[in-house]
């Protein structure tokens, strides 16, 4: 890019408006970011296929079935992920599903018991009866085929070390046949191991993903071919879910900060363009 | 792909070809042949930035990116020591923040070497090189606090950079420097474009040094690199025609056209 | 007062992250003591954390374990050649520790071939893109068509930008050359576009932890 | 011919493993002594064999012909050890490099330069980390555990987000400044970032709601003109570079591996 012009002084409106000091959009920048936390502002929304069709999917598993959430995400990624979590267990406590909830990540495992707990009181859900959570579980490939074939050894214990035989939220689950849904809420790749190794054993699991806004592009092939029912993508996939199932949470909320920031921008590129174009018209 | 023998045929026709060719033109070049090579508006940039750190009398910036020693962070050391052998003939204060302890200690020693080659090694300064840290915005952390202490006149920006390339060029415009970046990962471009004075983009990354050196050796280099991009421009156009005569089922071509496209199919 | 001890002493990870989250945001007013107080601090817990993964992820399983505990007494020649690299402060016999550096460059080097095989030669095929597309029912298929023609377009100008020996005096190849750079502003006003979503996302992210998590204003 | 070589080199029991590490360190010691009083004209040839022959094992690696069954050949298996030896090797020089840190901060505070104190903070932050990371590995204690995690979760992570955020500050600057319709490549920068940040955020695809969902119109929905540049344009400038980017890595990786490769640190006298 040509040299930009480094220090002058701005003299008239039109030059001003060229060369707003750094600290002024910064600080507009944190006032439509915070603002949306305090008071939520909805605006008008379009959703997505993607997100629509991992609603449909978990909307069609009948009243007791059996879903497991797996949660590999931590700190860095919680703005998007965090939402995304909180919005498929509040769709599975609403609908009534058994839920079972592990993570391949020690943060994530922590981050979606907290969640998962809260909701659990909202919605009367008890542990061991109506959800558990079988806590952080290293090496995804082993983890994952041994779960196609048996998973009360899989996950013997829950996070706490306690037995889960026992349990009655287990009861009847043997193996992926009798799993109804699936849900990976990811920062990486982690969907190709799932795909590769566990949805072609049982052709009636719905598998959804919830990955980063980021991630998401390189995703869409396979919710085409069918291996992955519905994508949630991002926080903004996260904020159109909550629409779904009726709640104002936390995508709501970022996604109107999100929205605003981006309006903010576009604003200030406008105006930027504007006092150039005017200056220039002067000067010619 | 893990190995040749997976897919022969495109390892040997793209690969071996272009990788024979440029040792070809590396070999002819020695011999001494005029070559041409095109403008790097961002390369002719070296010169003026550090012209400018002279007359201000403020430091020069130099980050060679945070990844781990390859010959990506060879590369952009080849371009910083040219950059210091500047520096050293106009005795320049420089910097030098470095995030993988490998690359710094080679640093030092490229650095090291420009000074002498331009025989002031009394001018080197061994705290100039500073290892700052191998996290990503640790390091993002310091050199920002450093581009803004020691108010740097002109920022070097080379190697491999990822989302803390905004951080550098945003804070070193704030200081007014003149900032020429480049990087092998395109998704920064952008980010380096809107905030730096020149960049440089893709491919221009690795013949930055030959560009700069006008070594004959690198620039037969150079030009058994744009052969091998030719070669690959010639496939891509033959690919999509054969692709063409294939979907229009032309009556042999067609069959040719998809053996074609078989051959450069992998799995 | 004690109030607000006992909450301390209750979540000290929070309130040490809600500090440090401000000290260090305050560099987008300016550098400032503040500021550089905590850059040092980030910096010294980094190296720390840098030399702790050294020890254990390192030192300890590639070197400590393999030699001590499984007998792989071969791996100490490994430790006694990395020794060299410290030769590079010495005046004399500096040179030495450019073998180490050489064999890293040599690895580095020679992943080249299966790295160029890898990343690059599957694309080269799903570049072949049929001009003439037919539709399910048979028909052509204009709009796929005339993407495929453009997305030829798009790849050959952009690969004649980057010729760099090639006479640019034909003015076929300055034209394209220039097309070409012109399509890759495109493709890097929509990178730059796409990566606003994720970088206010971790802004947002930073205003609930001070706002929720620390000062629990909301929610 | 090759067993007694195999065995020798095989793993050793504890009764007998200090004699070998000993061995091993002494002979090195032999082996640095004889380099050291190698005849400069030696050293350059001596250090384009090792980078060749580091090189050489992973060319070999991928060229050489491989069983279709396993995808393998003989030096597959060795993959692995290599890579650990090139992180062992890379790992020995952070010694260097925190070597740098303890020489820089060490001076500022022995001569209480301004800002000693903030070398203080780096260095007592470090060692911290360290004890406290170490005892969280190989300890027992509690509450040096609990220490561990405020330094590492409640500080180190919380930094690492606090600084990638600023990007968040910083993309609102760069793009205030820089997208002008200065020039054409401005210009089409501009453009496209704005027309793909509308169709990211629902508030700008609400303005193009009223268009139809389907038939070709529909394709002028503006997360329609996003998805197209993204898969179309995008795609094919990208890897158009990315090609570029390939050959040019492939040049270089030549040029060091076979020691070609020009500049000062490559032409010095050693």
């Amino acid at each position: 890019m040509a040299m930009t012009p480094k220090t002058s002084k701005p003299r008239d409106l039109w030059e001003r408006l060229q060369a707003i000091d750094r600290r002024v959009l910064y600080t507009l920048l944190l006032v439509v970011i915070t603002l949306p936390l305090f008071k939520p502002i909805r605006l008008p929304m379009v959703t997505m296929p993607s997100t629509q069709k991992l609603y449909q999917a978990i909307e069609s598993v009948p009243q007791g079935g059996f879903a497991i959430v797996s949660a590999t995400w931590s700190g860095g990624t919680r703005a998007e992920n965090m939402p995304q979590t909180e919005a498929i267990l509040r769709h599975l406590m609403k609908r009534r599903l058994r839920v079972a909830i592990f993570s391949f990540d020690q943060q994530g495992s922590q981050f979606s018991y907290n969640i998962a707990s809260r909701l659990a009181k909202e919605y009367g859900y008890e542990y061991g009866k109506d959800w558990v959570h079988w806590g952080y579980r290293p090496i995804v490939g082993v983890v994952l085929k041994s779960l196609v074939r048996d998973i009360p050894s899989t996950f013997a214990t829950d996070r706490d070390g306690k037995p889960t035989r026992d349990m009655p939220v287990m009861k009847g689950i043997k193996d992926i046949k009798n799993v109804d849904v699936i849900v990976e809420i990811a920062a990486s790749g982690i969907y190709m191991d799932w795909i590769g190794l566990v949805v072609g054993a049982n052709p009636n699991l719905k598998f959804g993903f919830c990955p980063t806004a980021v991630m998401a592009p390189e995703t869409y092939p396979y919710m085409d071919s069918g291996q992955i029912v519905g994508i949630m993508e991002g926080m903004r996939g996260a904020a159109e879910y909550e629409k779904l199932v009726n709640t104002t949470g936390l995508a709501t909320k970022g996604m109107g900060s999100i929205s605003l920031a981006h309006v903010l921008i576009m604003v200030l590129i406008i105006i930027g363009n504007l006092g150039y174009l005017a200056t220039r018209a002067r000067g010619s | 792909m893990q190995h040749a023998f997976e897919k022969l045929a495109p390892v040997l026709i793209v690969e071996v070809l272009t990788a024979i060719i440029i040792i070809w033109r590396i070999i002819s070049a020695q011999r001494g042949k005029e070559l041409f090579i095109r403008r790097i508006p961002g390369l002719n940039a070296i010169d003026e930035a550090i012209g400018r750190a002279t007359e201000m009398g403020r430091p020069v910036l130099m980050v060679p990116g945070i990844g781990g020693f390859s010959i990506i962070a060879l590369q952009a050391l080849s371009i910083f020591s040219y950059i210091a052998r500047s520096t050293a003939k106009f005795g320049n204060r420089i910097l030098m923040p470095v995030a993988d302890p490998t690359v710094y200690t080679v640093a030092e020693e490229v650095i090291r070497d420009a000074y002498q080659a331009e025989g002031h090694p009394e001018r080197f300064d061994p705290d100039s090189i500073r290892f700052l840290s191998d996290r990503q915005f640790a390091f993002a952390s310091g050199v920002a606090g450093l581009i803004q202490r020691e108010k740097i006149a002109s920022s070097f920006m080379f190697g491999e950079f990822f989302a803390e390339s905004l951080i550098f060029a945003e804070t070193g415009n704030m200081v007014g420097a003149i900032q020429v970046a480049g990087t092998v990962h395109t998704t920064q471009i952008p980010f380096f474009i809107a905030a730096c004075d020149y960049t440089i983009i893709g491919d221009e990354y690795y013949a930055a040094s030959a560009y700069i050196s006008r070594n004959p050796t690198m620039l037969g280099s150079l030009v058994g690199q744009d052969f091998g991009k030719l070669l690959i421009t010639v496939l891509f156009v033959v690919g999509t025609v054969a692709a063409t005569v294939a979907a229009l089922n032309v009556p042999t071509l067609g069959e040719a056209g998809k053996s074609f496209i078989d051959l450069f199919t992998i799995r | 007062m004690d109030a607000v001890w006992q909450d301390i002493l209750s979540r000290p990870g929070i309130y040490a992250g809600a500090i440090c989250t401000i000290g260090l945001m305050t560099l987008i007013y300016r550098e400032n003591a503040f500021y550089r107080f905590f850059e040092h601090v980030f910096i010294g817990l980094a190296a720390g954390f840098s030399i702790v993964v050294l020890i254990k992820e390192i030192l300890d399983p590639f070197l400590y374990q393999p030699v001590f505990k499984k007998g792989e007494w071969y791996w100490t020649f490994v430790f006694m050649f990395g020794l060299l690299f410290y030769f590079i402060h010495s005046r004399k016999y500096n040179w030495l520790s450019r073998l180490p550096i050489g064999f890293l460059m040599g690895f580095s080097a020679g992943q080249a071939f299966q790295g160029f095989a890898n990343t690059y030669l599957p694309q080269l095929a799903k570049s072949f893109r049929p001009l003439y597309v037919t539709a399910s029912d048979g028909s052509l298929d204009m709009a796929q068509s005339i993407n495929n023609l453009i997305f030829m377009i798009v790849l050959v100008t952009v690969m004649s930008y980057f010729f760099f020996s090639f006479e640019q005096k034909s003015k076929a190849i300055r034209n394209s050359a220039q097309f070409g750079r012109w399509v890759m502003m495109v493709a890097f006003g929509a990178i730059f576009g796409t990566t606003i979503m994720a970088r206010m996302a971790l802004l947002f992210d930073r205003m609930y932890f001070i706002f929720s998590d620390w000062l629990k204003l909301v929610q | 011919m090759l067993e007694p070589i195999v065995r020798f080199f095989a793993p050793k029991p504890l009764s007998v493993l200090p004699y070998y590490v000993v061995g091993a360190v002494l002979f090195s010691i032999l082996v640095i002594i004889v380099l050291i009083n190698l005849p400069s004209r030696a050293r350059k040839p001596l250090i384009a064999i090792v980078t060749f022959l580091a090189g050489l094992f992973y060319a070999t690696e991928f060229f050489w012909p491989i069983d279709i069954a396993t995808n393998k050949n003989f030096l597959t298996d060795y993959l692995v050890p290599a890579s650990k030896l090139g992180s062992l090797l890379g790992g020995m020089t952070l010694t260097l490099g925190i070597l740098s840190l303890l020489r820089v901060h060490g001076r500022n505070i022995a001569r209480l330069r301004s800002g000693w104190y903030n070398s203080l903070a780096l260095l007592t932050a470090m060692v911290a980390m360290v004890i406290f990371g170490l005892i969280d590995k190989y300890g027992t204690d509690a509450t040096a555990k609990k220490v561990f995690n405020v330094l590492f979760e409640g500080m180190l992570i919380n930094m690492d987000a606090t600084m990638f955020s600023l990007i968040a500050f910083y993309i609102v600057s760069a793009s205030y400044r820089a997208f002008r319709i200065r020039s054409i490549e401005a210009t089409i920068l501009m453009v496209t970032a704005f027309l793909v940040m509308l169709g990211q955020v629902p508030i700008g695809n609400a303005l193009t709601d009223w268009l139809p969902k389907d038939g070709w119109i529909a394709s002028l929905r503006v997360e329609n003109v996003k998805q197209w540049i993204l898969s179309q344009v995008n795609a094919a400038a990208l890897r158009a570079i990315a090609f570029g980017l390939g050959v040019g890595g492939l040049a270089i990786s030549l040029r060091i591996w076979l020691s070609l490769e020009r500049g000062a640190y490559f032409e010095k006298e050693i």
